[in-house]
């Protein structure tokens, strides 16, 4: 009976499920006496470095954390090896909040692929959006109306301003504020509110088009922006107030997870966290796209490259972003705000990349088409992904407690990070 | 079937209980009362002559049934004031301003399953909440709440509250060991650490008191600083009542010190493991022990029970009630009806469109309202133990108010900042200000002659 | 387009691109056998006209035909983005060497391309399955792993499809689209 | 120019207590509604027509479109027949409680199962080889395979549709277009598209509906619904 007949015929007798997995499961290994579950993969390691992980040597110990853990910014399982408090070594196993995003881009036409990359990053999406339209248009040859690019600019640093304020909230949350992370989200409300009345969504904005943006500026949008930006600078303010100078938080980020800048390259950091390292790499200079030319802003570099300078440089940067929102404000032109476009998508067989300036780094999307409506290999690029994966350098001989802070600075959004 | 048989039928199963339960009150008491015709003089000669063993009792009891207010009254504080501080409302549903919630939350804490997880120890795990609210509560023991309320009172009553508060890590160990579970054990063993290194600095600063006071007797070290502000021993010992205050924080949990239950590190450290009564035992004792810590900062340093200002009490009002008589019965009777119908007039003339019931309710509020305020105005200006309360109280929730400040503001420290803290700074000042205190009482002394 | 760079990198590459350098919009492309992967990329990270020292992407790509293993790096000394282009690699047993050498980053990047289409990394220390879990046994962004997004489509309603039409070689041969691209 | 310890501490003390008494940013919402943005699409809803007639064909474009797959919808199609489904009802069947079923060890019935005929897939097979499993030559793939059977049966179209890649509400929609298709063999009048509303009784009942009878009969003690 081949597997094409079995779809056809007759059902297959149902999925067995033992009776109790957790005893039965080869899976899982159980102490019989005490009936733990041990982190310890249960099959032969597979590599030498999952060896020597898995191997423990005279008073360490491997502690489970996540994937339900209050601050492992989602699905994240730690497997931390640890001696006391202090931490040894650790694995970080990724996959419980893989979507296979790049296969379902493969089957979605190209406006469609717009919609499934947005909840790759959730709280900054229009940063996984552009890349993509960027990669399209330049697989269509398309040229982006002044006013579509402006406006582009002009949502995306909000986001970026909206995306830095809740990295505060966070980084409190996992040294055990309380405080900070609501003041965050108020702030964080007031733009994304704001970005709701000219997107129609809150999180998850399906804004911008091949060509284009989806909607143009409003009366609303317009007073809800004018409205923040005659406080916003002072609001910001007084919220990083209550943490900048705070000697308990300064001490505790202060020399904390150092990443020098030759090995922060060669970890391929990105954004903000490079940046922190004393490499002025922003893609909006460095690689200009979009209207960023056009527009004055300043690039904040620090030196230390420690915990505190990761969470000082988002502050500065928010600032540059408000510059950047103002001047797009004074230079907004009018005119259309999407190229003219045929319904059906049908790129000439090529391929394309294109790379923004995130919030977190560099976000990609590497396109590739084969002359149909649907791309044939959509490859996302995302910086998450990357950063989380120097905890791991960064980590050993600091305690439990570093791991909250040192994975906090480097912002990663569990969504991008397993696609 | 009688009428009596078909009658009891018609009741439901709680109307049934109720009647079975008075119809056993009944008889109890009507059983309690011959007991008392028959043996109440011996009874009452056994109990005179073991009255201090008469009182422990008593106060042991008052003790246990005021934490659960006590608690119940803190747990809302802090959700309302860090939800205030966030610029959030906080609890407004349930009760006015929200303020049954906590009830409501130790009522959902009583019907929650309670497990043991597989592999613990189940003695060890059942003891350990029994053993750390006993030693908060306990040590609520010889608080000296007014002038004449405190359960008992030590010539050692300093030794024996930090003796007995010791007990709490004994407690937070035991849970953490058997839980079994790595971030239980982390917990216990941080809060094993944790607190025998602030007991140190806590009982040095202390000592500063004690040496100014000359006794460890709470209720002796509240008199000394019986007076104006002034002479509250804060003033005398800033630096001591600092470190006290930090160690205090420490010896509470509470942040930035809350290192045995990180959420965000341990999950919820000694405590991850429990559920249902089991964990609300843990969680009475930390918020007892907030108000016990707090109200003991009130009583070394702050003059406990003593007004701020020279309050001129007892103030005697010359109200008898026993000697009004007969007429005091028709008062009751009568003063309620008329203060109902006069405070219900305002409404009933300035609100014409209300239908004269609800301004016959609204006077009757007003009334009880009225009512209540004066007989505890009487009581404050009658008795010294209720102004005694009133400031201890009021001393004991600022402290309070700001341990949920502090926590609503502050991150919290890491494990190797909070020893470093503990050993090398907090224990050097502890000793610094021992030696100063005694210094300057030798050279007082001298000065005396 | 950067005309220069194409010129510096045929002549310094020379035998070792498989066909010309393309350029298009911002973005200059070329293409290397497998076993070149270590020394041209050496060069173009090392070498002070290249100077190459951020790699932007790495990309596993399955044509239907051959794998690919694709990077993109950035460099200074150029306002192109680079694309260098593994090609040729088989479909039964891909190959390719680690990168991690020099961008020890490239690690995950590799494991995830390895989880999705089975490309085999050598020099990489840690090449496990990053996102599917450790039994998994296909390789779920190749071109004859086909997607059950429909009903209709799915082998036996009612019956866990997901878990019996993952391997490969149940896939009907018919529903492999093959690039049109090169 | 440092400060002195302790003094950021006390800043920001002084910060949370002041905020203590700004007002507060919560919405009471049930009592206040939400400000809701002109813009604001995140509302779903079927749009009636001024007749009050529900505007949704069950075309399934939105099923189709719906990228996690959340829109499941299910509905008899224009005359009646045959029930269209769209949706992964294995998902929802399981969540029903064929897992519970599962979990207990027991077998699961399957009724989704029982929608349709077995046929001999053979033909089918030879035909779909012969035009290379192209969801684009669907039209000549429909032709043959009802030369083969006389009609098109469903699990034909399942299993074209499994087999091409197109989808199943796809083909079901061309083969119900083109008139030179009929769904039932050619016997039953109930398939023959042009008399389709004239016809009625026990001829037009599907297969499933015929057991469901027969069983029905043998369990009323062999006097059935509708039979004499």
């Amino acid at each position: 009976m081949t597997s094409d007949e079995r779809r056809t015929s007759a059902p297959e007798a149902p999925y067995e499920i033992p009776a109790h997995p957790s005893a039965d499961d080869p899976r899982v290994v159980l102490d019989r006496e005490l009936g733990v579950f041990e982190p310890v993969p249960p099959y032969p390691p597979r590599t030498e470095r999952e060896a020597e992980f898995y191997t423990l040597r005279d008073g360490e110990m491997l502690l489970n954390m996540g994937p339900q853990h209050p601050s492992t910014h989602g699905v994240l399982r730690v497997v931390l090896k640890i001696r006391g408090e202090q931490v040894v070594d650790l694995d970080p196993v990724l996959g419980y909040l893989h979507r296979g995003v790049e296969k379902l881009c493969e089957n979605a036409d190209y406006h469609q692929t717009i919609a499934y990359l947005d909840p790759l990053e959730y709280v900054s999406s229009l940063f996984c959006e552009w890349p993509a339209v960027m990669a399209f248009e330049k697989l269509l040859d398309v040229r982006v109306p002044r006013r579509a690019e402006y406006i582009r600019v002009l949502t995306g640093e909000l986001l970026r301003v909206a995306s830095h304020a809740l990295f505060m909230g966070w980084m409190a949350l996992d040294l055990g504020g309380l405080t900070p992370i609501l003041w965050s989200f108020i702030e964080r409300d007031e733009i994304v509110e704001m970005l709701a009345s000219i997107t129609g969504q809150r999180m998850l904005f399906n804004y911008y088009r091949i060509g284009g943006v989806n909607g143009d500026l409003n009366h609303e949008f317009m007073s809800r922006l004018g409205d923040w930006m005659s406080r916003a600078t002072a609001q910001h303010e007084a919220n990083t107030k209550l943490l900048n100078e705070n000697e308990i938080f300064v001490r505790r980020m202060r020399g904390l997870g150092v990443m020098d800048r030759e090995t922060a390259l060669r970890m391929c950091w990105t954004g903000p966290n490079l940046r922190a390292t004393g490499v002025p790499f922003d893609l909006r200079r460095t690689h200009p796209y979009s209207v960023y030319p056009e527009l004055e802003f300043d690039i904040p570099t620090r030196s230390e490259g420690d915990c505190l300078a990761r969470y000082l440089i988002r502050l500065d940067e928010v600032k540059q972003s408000l510059r950047i929102i103002d001047q797009c404000l004074h230079e907004m032109p009018d005119g259309p705000i999407m190229a003219k476009l045929p319904r059906l998508l049908r790129p000439r067989p090529g391929r394309a990349f294109a790379a923004v300036e995130g919030p977190r780094g560099e976000y990609g999307i590497y396109a590739i088409s084969d002359g149909t409506d649907q791309p044939f290999r959509l490859r996302i690029h995302d910086p998450s992904f990357i950063h989380l994966q120097s905890v791991g350098l960064l980590m050993p001989g600091n305690l439990i407690a570093d791991t909250m802070a040192v994975m906090a600075s480097l912002d990663p959004i569990m969504g991008g990070v397993d696609k | 079937m009688t009428a009596v048989g078909r009658a009891w039928r018609r009741v439901t199963l709680p109307g049934k209980v109720v009647l079975v339960l008075a119809a056993l009150a009944v008889v109890a008491s009507g059983l309690l009362a011959a007991a008392a015709v028959l043996f109440g003089p011996p009874i009452v000669a056994f109990l005179e002559a073991n009255l201090p063993l008469v009182r422990f009792v008593v106060a042991a009891t008052a003790v246990l049934l005021v934490t659960v207010p006590t608690a119940f009254l803190i747990i809302y504080m802090e959700m309302k004031v860090i939800a205030l501080m966030n610029l959030r409302i906080g609890p407004d549903r349930v009760g006015p301003f929200g303020t049954a919630l906590s009830v409501v939350h130790g009522l959902k804490v009583l019907a929650k399953e309670d497990f043991t997880p597989t592999g613990a120890d189940p003695v060890v795990f059942t003891m350990a909440p029994v053993v750390v609210f006993m030693a908060t509560v306990m040590s609520l023991l010889v608080m000296p709440f007014a002038p004449g309320l405190f359960g008992q009172d030590f010539n050692i009553a300093l030794l024996y509250f930090f003796a007995v508060g010791g007990f709490t890590v004994v407690g937070l160990l035991m849970g953490g060991w058997a839980s079994f579970n790595k971030y239980s054990l982390l917990g216990g063993l941080r809060s094993a650490a944790q607190i025998v290194s602030y007991e140190i600095p806590l009982v040095l600063s202390a000592a500063g008191v004690v040496m100014l006071a000359g006794t460890m007797s709470l209720n002796g070290i509240v008199e000394r600083q019986a007076g104006s502000i002034l002479d509250w021993y804060v003033w005398q010992q800033p630096l001591a009542f600092l470190v006290f205050f930090i160690a205090a924080t420490a010896e509470a949990n509470r942040t930035p010190f809350d290192l045995t239950e990180a959420d965000s590190e341990i999950v919820a450290g000694f405590a991850t493991e429990y559920s249902g009564m089991r964990f609300g035992f843990f969680f009475f004792a930390e918020y007892v022990n907030v108000f016990v810590v707090s109200a003991l900062t009130t009583t070394l340093f702050f003059g406990g029970w003593n007004a701020p200002f020279d309050w001129p009490w007892p103030v005697t009002l010359a109200l008898d009630p026993g000697s009004l008589g007969i007429l005091l019965l028709v008062g009751l009777a009568v003063v309620p009806v008329v203060g109902t119908l006069v405070f219900a007039a305002p409404f009933w003339l300035a609100r014409s469109d209300w239908p004269t019931w609800q301004a016959l309710l609204a006077g009757f509020v007003v009334f009880n309202l009225v009512a209540v305020a004066a007989v505890l105005g009487w009581a404050f200006v009658s008795f010294d133990w209720v102004v005694g309360l009133a400031w201890f109280m009021a001393k004991t929730y600022l402290f309070v108010f700001v341990f949920v400040w502090l926590r609503a503001t502050l991150p919290r420290v890491r494990i190797d900042q909070l020893m470093d803290f503990a050993w090398k700074w907090l224990m050097e000042l502890a000793f610094l200000n021992m030696f100063v205190t005694a210094g300057a009482l030798l050279v007082v002394d001298q000065l005396r002659g | 387009m950067d005309h220069q760079l194409r010129e510096r990198l045929a002549a310094r590459l020379g035998d070792r691109l498989l066909g010309p350098v393309r350029q298009r919009h911002d973005e200059t492309e070329i293409r290397i056998g497998p076993g070149d992967v270590p020394d041209v990329l050496r060069t173009l990270h090392d070498e002070p006209e290249f100077r190459f020292r951020i790699l932007a992407d790495l990309a596993g790509v399955d044509t239907g035909t051959v794998m690919q293993v694709v990077y993109h790096l950035w460099s200074d000394a150029t306002p192109d983005w680079l694309r260098v282009i593994v090609d040729g690699l088989p479909r039964e047993d891909p190959r390719c060497p680690s990168v991690t050498f020099l961008w020890k980053g490239a690690e995950w990047m590799e494991r995830e391309a390895y989880d999705m289409f089975g490309i085999v990394f050598e020099g990489n220390r840690d090449l496990r399955r990053i996102y599917m879990p450790p039994d998994y046994t296909s390789f779920p962004l190749r071109k004859d792993f086909y997607l059950p997004d429909d009903a209709a489509r799915s082998p036996a309603v009612g019956i866990r499809h997901l878990e019996r039409t993952h391997a490969p070689q149940e896939a009907p041969g018919g529903v492999v689209r093959r690039a049109k691209v090169v | 120019m440092t400060k002195p310890p302790g003094l950021g501490i006390v800043e920001g003390l002084a910060l949370t207590l002041r905020r203590f008494f700004a007002p507060k940013a919560t919405i009471r919402y049930p009592e206040v509604p939400a400000d809701v943005p002109h813009r604001f699409r995140g509302r779903l809803q079927l749009l009636y027509d001024e007749y009050g007639t529900l505007k949704c064909e069950t075309c399934f474009q939105c099923a189709q479109a719906c990228p996690v797959e959340c829109i499941d919808m299910g509905g008899f199609d224009t005359r009646g027949r045959y029930h269209v489904h769209w949706g992964p009802p294995e998902t929802y069947a399981e969540r029903r409680e064929e897992s519970a079923l599962r979990r207990s060890g027991r077998t699961v019935p399957d009724p989704a199962y029982e929608h349709w005929t077995p046929i001999d897939p053979a033909p089918l097979e030879a035909i779909l080889e012969a035009h290379e499993y192209d969801p684009a030559r669907l039209l000549e793939i429909l032709e043959a395979t009802q030369a083969a059977y006389g009609y098109l049966p469903v699990a034909a179209l399942r299993r074209i549709s499994q087999a091409t890649g197109a989808w199943y509400a796809m083909i079901y929609g061309t083969a119900s277009y083109y008139r030179q298709f009929r769904f039932a063999p050619p016997g039953d009048s109930a398939g023959d598209a042009a008399d389709a509303d004239s016809s009625g009784g026990a001829a037009a009942r599907r297969p499933s509906e015929d057991a469901y009878l027969a069983a029905l009969a043998t369990a009323l003690g062999g006097r059935g619904v509708g039979q004499p």
